[in-house]
Order: structure tokens, then C-alpha cells, then sequence
């Protein structure tokens, strides 16, 4: 398949750029939620205006309402949301959150997918148990109990976490925190008993929350998937949200880039537009070429994800160690370029600068991805 | 006993009758500092009876003529009081711009009334200047500043905007570069001393990416300034703000070395953190690079001292200064992993590794970006044309 | 069964018929190649049948006219013909700058008479052709060039100096750009051809820091070049340069798309070297880099199969591909130690990995220098002011 | 100590300079070795010329004959070495070698030193046997044979191995490969049997052997230092090694540096000096920076260690791994600068290329240092 859109997801792009050019706004979400100290982080409006553009089922099988496409199509929202800097739920909720209910009894999807589809529902992924990403790394105990189980332990900065109205979570069900085998996937309701929040904001202003469970009670029907048996599909669940921030963080890139390129064909410091220097032409233009090497790295990944291809593991890593590396040299660059005014709040570029931290850390970051290139590999 | 033996001594024996216990603590904060002025609130009743003994012996300025509020001391005599001091930790009696700015320019450029009018009060902390440099279209291009000084005969009524004028809204008066002859770029700027107090000078604080910020934007809207309120030659403010300018470089610079190089990987090592492979690397890399630029700290530092180094080689350690604490907060940030994206909770000191890591992306564009001094290493090091 | 169905079963069938045994491996060098030309010492029997049967079919240029000796195949055909040529391995059999730049050149801008009368040789691989183009003064800066044809009336005299001219002491002829018109920069330059035996040229070869190379410097002493060995209009030659220049950087990026990206790591560990934790993190970084810039030139193929590349786009591609080839060699000596550090033992196969390295420090000027190359960028794609 | 000469050292630093830009140069001896292929690789007058100026004796003891000098003063030395590309025998004699003598008996010093001081007697030090540096590791087997040892084993790329009067050898006498203890330093004459040189030339011309030892027959007297104990005494030779290497680097990225700069003022291209443009103004000097620091890494860590002080292991290193990576960005930049010139063996830009190589990879490279400094850091 050759790595360009065809004319189906070209016209998918341009609807979702004009959409989220007019709607999806730093003005008009990131700073209007971050300023009205929003406990969501994010707007309820505009995740119901996705849905009734269909964004919420892009992963969704058609027969079980949604579109039926695949990682691509996702990544196209995806990096109009990291250009607009949008604050959503979508990632967690219909590319991650979606990877898991393809998995789920048809009693979970008929309890879940509705609300994804129509907006009136969120979810999230409780994963991680450190401060650094490590799936392999399952302590959270989910005893049996019962014909369901209790769980006990916690998570660590789940993103949207509280906002969430059931949360997937990785549990250990048997064997050691580092077994790939009993380990599984619960898709926990908001409201049941012994689940504790505690809300922090992020540095780019997205609510997450650790997250403790005191011998919380869930029954038997609340498994995705196997007992026991859960890795393959939380590695679907990885793969997807690692490939599809990605595409956040190219979306991220391009849009500092945009903004920085801008400044520097308007901006004047000793009777030269800045954009004259070629020394700030040549970052520029190196900048320019890793972006677009980023890009071409998240289309591969999320093309051989959607064949189904083995070597999709590996070029999800490359993707997110690049997307995190350009981006985070489009921000660093970005604030610079912009001077002075670029470090204060009045201006955008900070905001890129923000997200970028979040998302490059957000399902690995890049030294880790680096680090899976090279166990991959081999060596 | 040598002649600086006995001051040593009595030096010794003053500070500790003097020296309050609450005085010998480390300055955890900018607003932990005594920063003086007409409407300052002192911290502690410490904080003012420290202050105000060392001005009464010339001691928050130790090395200005003592008719001015210093001491007289010598560079040797002030040597010997900042080990004295640093023994035992006391702070800093007095921060100030007017010391470190003002008092610098006055001392070199000022008459002789000026210097007896304007420098005791900086030396016993009665009247907080701040620096009225940057306007929004003058960064980098500090000399295509266009405050205006209108010549009104006795005065000069100024009309413009400043920004980065840090505490703007907490100073007394203002050391401002303003142009007071729109035909001559280098030679059409007057540096002007004036009263915040005056009318027509507003101020407003400038929130920064990492939050709350001591610096201000600041609006001049008709304000007069006697024409007596000049340092230095009408249009030739410039050759102030150069001298100025040099000085602040030095003083960035030589900040950077004073502290003693610590390994960035132990530090994290002791926080507990535990490093990925390839982040250990990156970190061991950069271990590399700031142990070695202890060392040229310091050999820059032995080099000024005696008078050794290249005047623009203070360019270069602002830029490679400035650079590795950036990468170090970078590394800083991936080590904490998300623990450090916290912004507001109480276990992360209010985001305090989040914010810290962000100011520090101000310190390659603030007193001349990266870019400017990589311009004068070539020009006036390298002696690369058209430069 | 479809046309080209039909097409392939042909050619699959001449080839089996064809193509030596020996012509089934790989070339392991470029003395290995078959180059052709008046003075051509064929390494082989199977080498010269192979490029006579070729040429025979013409198959050495498949989409040039059979008129000019090429197959007249289209572009699908072509494909075939690569796919089944590369499923036996079989070698090109014919490498000539006549093909790859000449032709091209004279396929756009020749006369029919120029096109009878020199595509045949070129496409037969009976005359060998080397490219004038660089000068001492004149690399980056090609149009500055001086090699000057001074107007005869009915020949010009040509005297001037080239340099990187390749294989210039092998070849038979060279096209060659030439100032004829000292007045005009750009639109004062032709593009000559002429026999490298006329007299008054004589050429000396360059030796690299790699040692030995197929480089010269080719001087022109009075050389006389008649009339109609011109190639577009007289001082239009800067119109055929461009047009091949753009070519050649297309063909230099596709050539590195080409290949199947492999991990460095990988390839180490299979050669039995254990990697240094702080080289492992920086050969992971490197892959991570070398695998995305391995989907960005499939990409980039695509893009520009299909019409969709920016035109400038070459430009980005040879920047980020050289430079990336030069980091892997520097990684791939940090990772043989000492055994890469020899430079003519047999060990180490007359110095291969430390003469590769050094020559892959060539790949960031030959071609456009990166330099340029980011110049391209910053003013065709980022559309930046005053680039 | 002030980190400036002392009028001393600022004296020596000028007669060095004055009598290696005459004698020392490129041209008259690099390009002359290398060119009639020199089975040396350097000149033995230029050596015994060091020797009249008495720099073959700088960290010689006075009482032992020498200057008595330390590691600043070596430096000094190796940085002009550096900077003329001089294919000398000084770092591997006059400081490695002169440190393992002076911890050798008066019977060893009798019979090497005079040689050493007068300029008629070469030393190589043998201590690495795989092709990266790692001093812990020693395999080479020295078996108690009657009153003395019986050799065993190999040395890799000992670096004017054969043309060494006296190798100074790393052997195992007892113990494991990697043990600390058990390791001892011998004195290797050049015409005792057993030894074969493998001669090899670097990509910087230097000449280099891998030394076979086949039960080479030593008697007790050639042991340098403790029998089993030779540890401390390699750890100092190493160190000198590693330090003086450091100087050497600073030396060879002075030179490069110095030549590119001079190329960037006088070549035109574009009616402009190339010089003028200023992405390559920013990135010379943002090199001159790099360069300063290695400069004041290397310094640091000579006064350290000749203060004795135990921090100086660890600035040693980290002098070592700055002046690599300051030298090797002076090279890469200097042929790119260059141009296509710059590739041709007719300049010289490209014999610094191939000299920072060698050194770089001589007594651990930047990785190995960079390791170094995060293992003596504890982490």
C-alpha cells in the first residue's frame, strides 16, 4: 500500500482539519478549560460534536456501529488534535478504550460502546503503576472473590482518569509483577465502591489522576478477554495508544512548527525579518526535515498495525521515539525562535511546549521506545 | 597578625554581634531576599536590623567610597568579608538592581551629585530601582528601542512601552533607555532616571509559560523627567547600556561557576530514581559536558580575576551556560517520568520541577539570546567577516 | 494472460537464455561494474556478452526510443524488467554517465541529429562519458564557473580547469558546462560536448583521505570544440545543468530509499561485537532515526511516483540520508575499536570500515553540499524571506 | 591552583610551540613518515631533538635526571604534538612509560632510563587485548618459571609496539581476567624470544602491533612494581595515558580548528567569504565553545592529578570523553567546511580526521569515559 491518503482519507483529513480548525481551538478549548479551572480538563460540547461526525467509532466495527476503520484514519484526528493542542478523550477513549471493548463480551460492549459512539461516555486506561511507563510491570492484585474478583493496589497518572465513566484496568490476577501471563483486563465502572481518585493537573493542563482501589468488588463479567490471559489484547492497547499519540505529537510538531515559521516571516530584529538569518533558516529547515521523518514514521506504523503485520511492534517504537524527538526539537526550537515573548503565557508556542513534555512522556517515551528498538532487534 | 589578619578579626567579631541567627540561613526564594525600597514589607524584624546594621557600616555595598554608603573596602578587605559571611551562612543583607546595575553605571558615568544624591539611599535599601531596557519590538535589536524622550527645554516627556522590566511594580524609580533623537540609532539614546511614582507610568505583570513572574510590562504616557535625571551625555545612553550590558554578562556568567559541579546522575541516583538504560547514557553524557564546564568556570573565573580572559569570552559562557542547564531540566523532566508533569499538587512542591524546567528555557534568550552571543564569539573571537 | 503478463514471460525467458552465470551476482565494487567505452578492458568474456546482448535488445536504456537504441519499453515494462532482472540477480549491464546524466540531458534538449548521433554509442556502451562541471572556485557555487570557450566563429577555444571530474582519465568523451559569455552569470554558460583525446586536455587524479578514487582534475589548454557540439542554446547551458542537477539528486535519494532499512544494532551483533552500554543507547537512537528515515523514502517514492512530492523535496532527502550515513559510520568505527582503526592489513580487508567511514564524509558535499541542500529547503518548501 | 600557566609553564608552552612549528610540522614529518612508509611511523631525530630540549624527561624526577615536571607541563607538550599531528613516541615513553619506570628498581630505571632521556631508547606500553580499551580485564598469562616468569598470550594494537625498545606489560600472574589483584607489570626487552609483532598501520599513519608473546622466558628482575601487584602502578599509567591522550586531542582540534577558520576567511563562494555566512559563523562558534571547554577539562584534570587528589580519576575521565567529542566535532565540521577540498589527501584537514580517530579510540573512548564518570558518580 503506497504511503499516501487515498482519496477517502483525504477527504477525512479535510473534513477533520476545517472541523477542527473552527471548534477544536487553543482559544476556544485548551485556554478555555485550563482558565475556568475545568475538573475535566476537557469539553463535554465538543467530544458529542465527534461523535456525531463518527470520529468516536473510527475503530469501531461497522457492525457494532462504528466506521470500521483502522489506525491511519485514527491517526488523522489524531494529529489535528495535537495541532490544535484539542483537550479530548479521544485517544483514551476511542482508540485505546475501543481496542479494549474489541475484545470485551457483547454484555461490556452493549454496557460501553453506545455512550463512546454518542459522546456521552469516556473512558480510560489504568496501566502503569510507577512514574515511568512499563506494561510489563503488573502489581495491582485482583483476588478472586467469589465469581468476580477484589482488587487492591494502585495506578499511577491515568490520564482523564476521573472523568472516566469506566476505567480499563490491567490487574494481576496470578504470578509476579513482571509475568506477560496472568495479568487481566477489567473494565471498571465509575461508580463502584472503593475507588479513590486523586486529581492532579498536568503541566499541559490535562486532568489525570492516581488511582486507588480498597479491595474493590467487581464481578466476574467485568474480564475483557481471558482470565489470566489479558497481554495479548493489552498489547493491542498499547500498540494503539502508542502509535496513535504519535500522530498527536507529529499534529504537535507541525503545528509549533507552523506557528515558529510564522513568526519568523513577520517578525523584525535589526531591519531583517528574523526568517532572513540563516542560521535560524538551517534549524528551521533541519526541523522541517525530522518532522516530516516523524510523519512518514507514524503513517508506516499505523499501516503495518492495520495489516496486521509482525513488524508493526517495532515501527510503533520508531514512531514514538521519533514523533517525541521531533517534536520535542519543534517546541525547544519553537520557544527560542519566538524569543522572549515566547515564554510568556500570551503566546501559543509555551502551550506546544507543554503537550509535547506530556504526550513524549505519555505511553513511553522515547528513550524507552529506543531501548524496545534495540531488545527488538536483538542486542 | 597582618593588617588583614586584624580585619578578618574584627570583621569576625561585628557579624557575630550583628549578624541575626535568622540571617545566617540559607535564601531559599527571590521574595526570601531583602529587597528594600520605600513600600517593602520586611519578612522578619531580622531581616530589617540585618540589612540596616550593614548599611549603617557600609556593608551592603562594601566596595563603594564610604561618601556614597559603602565601605571603602578593598578587593582583598571584600574578600575577606564575603568568606567571613559565607562562614557563617549569612545571607545577603540587601538585593538590589541598583547595586548590581545602577550603582555600577552611577560610580563609572555619574557626576559627582549624582553619585551623593542617588547612591546612599540604593546602599541602605531606601529607594528599589528596576532596569527599563527591552520594548516589545527591541529584544535582541536592543538599539532600535523607541521609547521617546520629547525635548521640552528643562525636561523631557516620555511616551513608549518597556517589557522584562523585572518588579517594575515594586520599584521606586527606573533606570530607562529612551530615544532622545530619532535621526541617530547608536547615538539617539539618553539613559534617564526616573520616578515610578510619576505620572503616566502604569505597569503590568507578565505571565510566563511557567507562571507568575517578577517581570512587567511598563507604559510611559507623558511622563516628565527633569532634565538633571540623566546619567552620562544626552545621546549617549548607549555607551551606558554597553558597560551595563558587559557587566550583567559577567555577573550571569560568574554566577553559573561559582557552584561547585555535582554529578546530575548521583543527584537522581539520591532522589531514588532509577534510570533506563538509554537515559543513563544521556545522562552520563551530560555529566561529561557540565563537569567540564566546572572547570572552564573556573578557569574563566581565575582568567578574569586576572585579567586573563578575552573580553568577550563571557559570551561563550553565557551560551554553553545556559545551554547545559536547559538539556539538564530536560534530562531532569524524563527522569521524573510523570511525577514531574504534576503543575499544582502538593507532592510536587506545587509543580515545582515542571515550572523550574520551563523557566530555565528564558535563560538562552534573557541577556542576549543564544544567537546574539554566538554572533560576538565569531565576530570579536573568531574574527569571522561581515560578521 | 494480460499483456504484460505475456511481456514478463518473454522477458523471464530471454534472460534465462541471456544472462551469463557469472552476470548473477552482485557488484561488489565499482571496478566490478561494466562501464564500457573505446578503451574498456572487459573483466570477463560472460561481462562483454552480457552488455553486447543487452545493448542488442536495448535493454542497457529500456525506455529510450529504439530509434536512439533503447527498447522503447513503458514505464510498466521497465518494472517488469527490473523485477525480473533482480529476481536472478542479475547485474546491470551497463553503468555509464551517459545513461544516467548525458542521455537525459540530450533525451530533453538535443536535436534529432544530436540524438541519432550520440544515444547509440552511449546506449551500446562503446563511448564512455565523464561530466565537467565543478571548478576549484566554483562547488557550491557552481555558476560562478570560469572554464571560458572563447567564439571562433566556427568552433570555440575552451581553457580552464575542472575538478571532481569523474573517471575523466578513462573516459572518451565529456559534456562539459563552459563559460561563453563573461558578461551574463547565469545566461553566459553552454553546455559542450568534446572528445577527452582532443589535445590541449589532460587530466591527474585526485586522491582522497580514503585513499585511491575514481576523482580527477581535467585541464583544458586551448582545446578546440566545433559548433554544433552543443547541447540547448549557446549560453543556455545553466537551463541543462539545472535540469540534470535536479535529476541527479533525485536518483542520489532513491538510490538510499532503495535499500532495505536494516538495524545497525543488529547488524553489530551478528558481526560478534558487544556493545558499551552508552554505544548501545546511541546506536538504538540511531536506529530509531535510521527506520523512520527508511518509511520517509518509501514515502517519498511513493509521493513522488504518484506526482505528490514537492519538487524540492530531493533536497530534504539528501540532506537527512547523508547525514544520517555519516552517523552510522561514525558509529560503526566507535563499535570495531581498534580493529577498524587499521588501514591496510588484510585483517581488515586493505582498511575497509576505516576507508568506507571516511569516505561517507564526502556524501554531505558531492551532489549539493547539506549546506545547500538546507538552503533549498529554507527557501523552496518553508518559503523563509531573503533565502 | 589557578587554572592559568605559571611564567614556567607559559615559557615552556612557548618554546614548544616555537620548535614544534619548525620541526614538527605536517609536511616534514607526518606526510614525510607516512609517505615513504616509515616501518616507524615517526622520526628518531625529531625524538632525540625532544630529548636535547629535555621534554623526554618533563615527569621524569631531577633526581632520576629529568625535569621533574608534572602533567600540565606534559600536556603542553601533547597539545603541540596534537595540533602538528606529530607522529611522536612521547606519549607512550616519556609519560606512560616514564610512569611505569618510576615505580620500577633501580636495576629497570639503570637500564631504561638514560635511553628514554637521551632519546635513543623507545617504550610501549601493552595492556588492552581485545579491540576496545579495558584495562580490567588482563588475560595475557605470566607463569612462574624458576626465578622469573614464562609469558603467554596476546596484546592488541600496541601502538609503536615493535619499533619499542622495552614493552611495559600488562600480564595476569595470578587470579582471574578480571580480578583487580593478580595482575603484574613486566618489562618486555625487544630481543627476547618469543614476541612477535604484527605490524600494522593505523588510518593516521601511526604504526601499531598485535603482539604475540609464545612462552617468552623473563627473568624476576623484570618485574615493575609487586609481583601480583602491579594494579596501583597501572591505574597511574593509565591515567597519564588518558590525560595526556586528552591534551593531545585538544591539540589535534586547536589545529583543525585553526586551519577551518582560516579556510572560512579566505574562500569565496557566492561573491561572499564563506566565513560570512552565518550558519556556519554560529556553528564555528559554538565549536570554539566545545573546544575551550575540552581545553579546561584536560587542564583541570592534570592539575588534579598532579596533586594527587582523589577526585582526579574522575575528571581524568571526563577530560578524555570531552576532548574526544570536542575533537571529533572539529574534524566533522572542519572537512564539511572545507568542502569537497577537504576530502582530498592533499589538504590536511582530513589527517586530523584520521588522527582524532586513533586517539580517540586510544585508552577509551568518549562512551567508555561517559560510563566511567556515571560508575565513580554511582550510578
Amino acid at each position: 500500500m503506497p504511503l499516501y491518503h487515498t482519496d477517502d482519507q483525504a477527504m477525512l483529513a479535510d473534513t477533520v482539519r476545517t472541523f477542527m480548525a473552527e471548534q477544536g481551538g487553543i482559544k476556544s478549548q485548551l485556554r478555555h478549560w485550563r482558565d475556568t479551572e475545568c475538573p475535566d480538563g476537557f469539553g463535554h460540547g465538543l467530544w458529542r460534536q465527534f461523535a456525531e461526525l463518527g470520529l468516536n467509532g473510527i475503530l469501531v466495527p461497522e457492525a457494532d456501529g462504528g466506521l470500521g476503520m483502522g489506525h491511519v484514519e485514527a491517526g488523522i484526528v489524531l494529529a489535528e488534535i495535537g495541532r490544535n493542542l484539542t483537550p479530548s478523550p479521544f485517544l483514551t477513549t476511542a482508540v485505546m478504550g475501543a481496542t479494549a471493548l474489541a475484545a470485551a463480551s457483547d454484555e461490556l460492549k452493549g454496557r460501553w460502546l453506545p455512550g463512546v459512539l454518542d459522546g456521552n461516555a469516556v473512558l480510560a486506561v489504568a496501566i502503569d503503576e510507577g512514574t515511568k511507563h512499563d506494561p510489563q510491570r503488573i502489581a495491582l492484585k485482583a483476588e478472586r472473590a467469589g465469581k468476580g474478583f477484589r482488587l487492591s493496589g494502585t495506578k499511577s497518572c491515568v490520564i482523564h482518569g476521573a472523568s472516566a465513566d469506566c476505567l480499563i484496568v490491567a490487574a494481576r490476577t496470578s504470578g509476579d509483577d513482571r509475568d506477560a501471563d496472568g495479568m487481566t483486563l477489567l473494565a471498571v465502572p465509575k461508580d463502584v465502591a472503593g475507588v479513590r481518585h486523586d486529581r492532579i493537573r498536568l503541566v499541559d493542563s490535562a486532568m489525570a489522576s492516581h488511582v486507588t482501589f480498597d479491595n474493590v468488588e467487581l464481578d466476574g463479567s467485568a474480564v475483557i478477554g481471558a482470565v489470566d490471559g489479558g497481554r495479548e489484547v493489552l498489547n493491542r492497547i498499547v500498540a494503539a495508544g502508542r502509535v496513535g499519540v504519535s500522530s498527536e505529537l507529529v499534529g504537535v510538531a507541525s503545528g509549533a512548527f507552523g506557528i515558529t515559521t510564522a513568526y519568523l516571516q513577520t517578525r523584525k530584529q535589526f531591519d531583517r525579518l528574523i526568517g532572513e538569518f540563516q542560521a535560524l533558516q538551517h534549524r528551521a529547515a533541519h526541523l522541517y526535515s525530522e518532522i516530516e521523518i516523524a510523519h512518514a514514521a507514524a503513517y508506516k506504523a499505523q499501516q503495518l498495525l492495520d495489516a496486521g503485520s509482525p513488524d508493526a511492534e517495532l515501527m510503533v517504537s520508531v514512531a514514538k521515539a521519533k514523533a517525541s524527538s521531533a517534536a520535542n526539537l519543534a517546541v525547544r526550537e519553537g520557544v527560542q525562535m519566538h524569543g522572549g515573548v515566547g515564554m510568556t503565557d500570551e503566546f501559543d508556542i509555551g502551550l506546544y511546549m507543554k503537550r509535547e513534555r506530556a504526550l513524549t512522556e505519555f505511553m513511553g517515551d522515547g528513550n524507552y521506545h529506543a531501548g524496545r528498538v534495540a531488545e527488538l532487534s536483538g542486542y | 597578625m597582618s593588617e588583614l589578619d586584624a580585619f578578618r578579626h574584627e570583621i569576625r567579631s561585628w557579624l557575630e554581634e550583628n549578624c541575626p541567627a535568622e540571617m545566617r540561613r540559607p535564601v531559599t526564594s527571590e521574595s526570601d531576599a531583602c529587597w528594600g525600597g520605600r513600600n517593602y514589607t520586611f519578612q522578619s524584624e531580622a531581616q530589617r536590623q540585618w540589612m540596616e546594621r550593614c548599611a549603617a557600616r557600609g556593608f551592603t555595598v562594601p566596595m563603594w567610597p564610604t561618601e556614597y554608603g559603602g565601605a571603602g573596602l578593598s578587593a582583598e578587605q571584600a574578600k575577606v568579608l564575603r568568606e567571613e559571611m559565607a562562614r557563617i551562612n549569612a545571607r545577603s543583607p540587601l538585593s538590589s538592581f541598583g547595586i548590581w546595575m545602577l550603582g555600577p553605571a552611577l560610580l563609572h558615568f555619574g557626576t559627582h551629585e549624582q553619585k551623593l544624591h542617588y547612591l546612599q539611599p540604593i546602599a541602605r535599601g531606601e529607594i528599589r530601582w528596576c532596569q527599563g531596557y527591552s520594548e516589545p519590538g527591541s529584544g535582541s535589536d536592543l538599539v532600535s528601542l523607541q521609547t521617546f524622550g520629547e525635548d521640552r527645554g528643562d525636561h523631557w516627556v516620555v511616551n513608549g512601552q518597556k517589557i522584562w522590566t523585572s518588579y517594575a511594580d515594586k520599584a521606586d524609580w527606573i533606570f530607562c533607555l529612551v530615544r532622545t533623537d530619532k535621526a541617530n540609532k547608536y547615538q539617539g539614546i539618553s539613559f534617564l532616571l526616573f520616578d515610578m511614582a510619576s505620572e503616566g507610568v502604569t505597569t503590568r505583570p507578565i505571565r510566563l509559560i511557567s507562571g507568575a513572574s517578577p517581570f512587567c510590562e511598563t507604559f510611559f504616557d507623558n511622563v516628565k523627567v527633569p532634565k538633571d535625571q540623566i546619567v552620562g551625555e544626552v545621546n549617549r545612553g548607549w555607551d551606558v547600556a554597553k558597560y551595563l550590558l558587559g557587566h550583567e554578562r559577567e555577573m550571569i556568567s560568574a554566577t553559573g561557576g561559582g557552584e561547585r559541579a555535582t554529578s546530575l546522575g548521583a543527584e537522581l541516583t539520591r532522589q531514588g530514581i532509577e534510570l533506563d538504560p538509554v537515559l543513563r547514557a544521556q545522562v552520563a553524557l551530560y555529566d561529561v559536558d557540565a563537569l567540564a564546564f566546572a572547570a572552564m568556570s573556573e578557569k574563566f573565573s581565575d582568567e578574569a580575576r586576572s585579567g586573563r580572559a578575552h573580553p568577550a569570552q563571557p559570551n561563550m559562557m553565557k551560551y554553553a551556560g545556559t545551554e547545559l542547564n536547559k538539556r539538564k531540566h530536560e534530562l531532569t523532566m524524563m527522569a521524573g517520568g510523570t511525577a514531574a508533569l504534576e503543575w499544582e499538587s502538593e507532592a510536587s512542591g506545587g509543580g515545582a520541577r515542571s515550572r523550574g524546567w520551563l523557566r530555565t528555557k528564558a535563560n538562552s534568550i534573557e541577556g542576549g539570546t543564544s544567537e546574539i552571543m554566538l554572533n560576538v564569539i565569531a565576530k570579536r573571537i573568531l574574527d569571522l567577516p561581515g560578521a
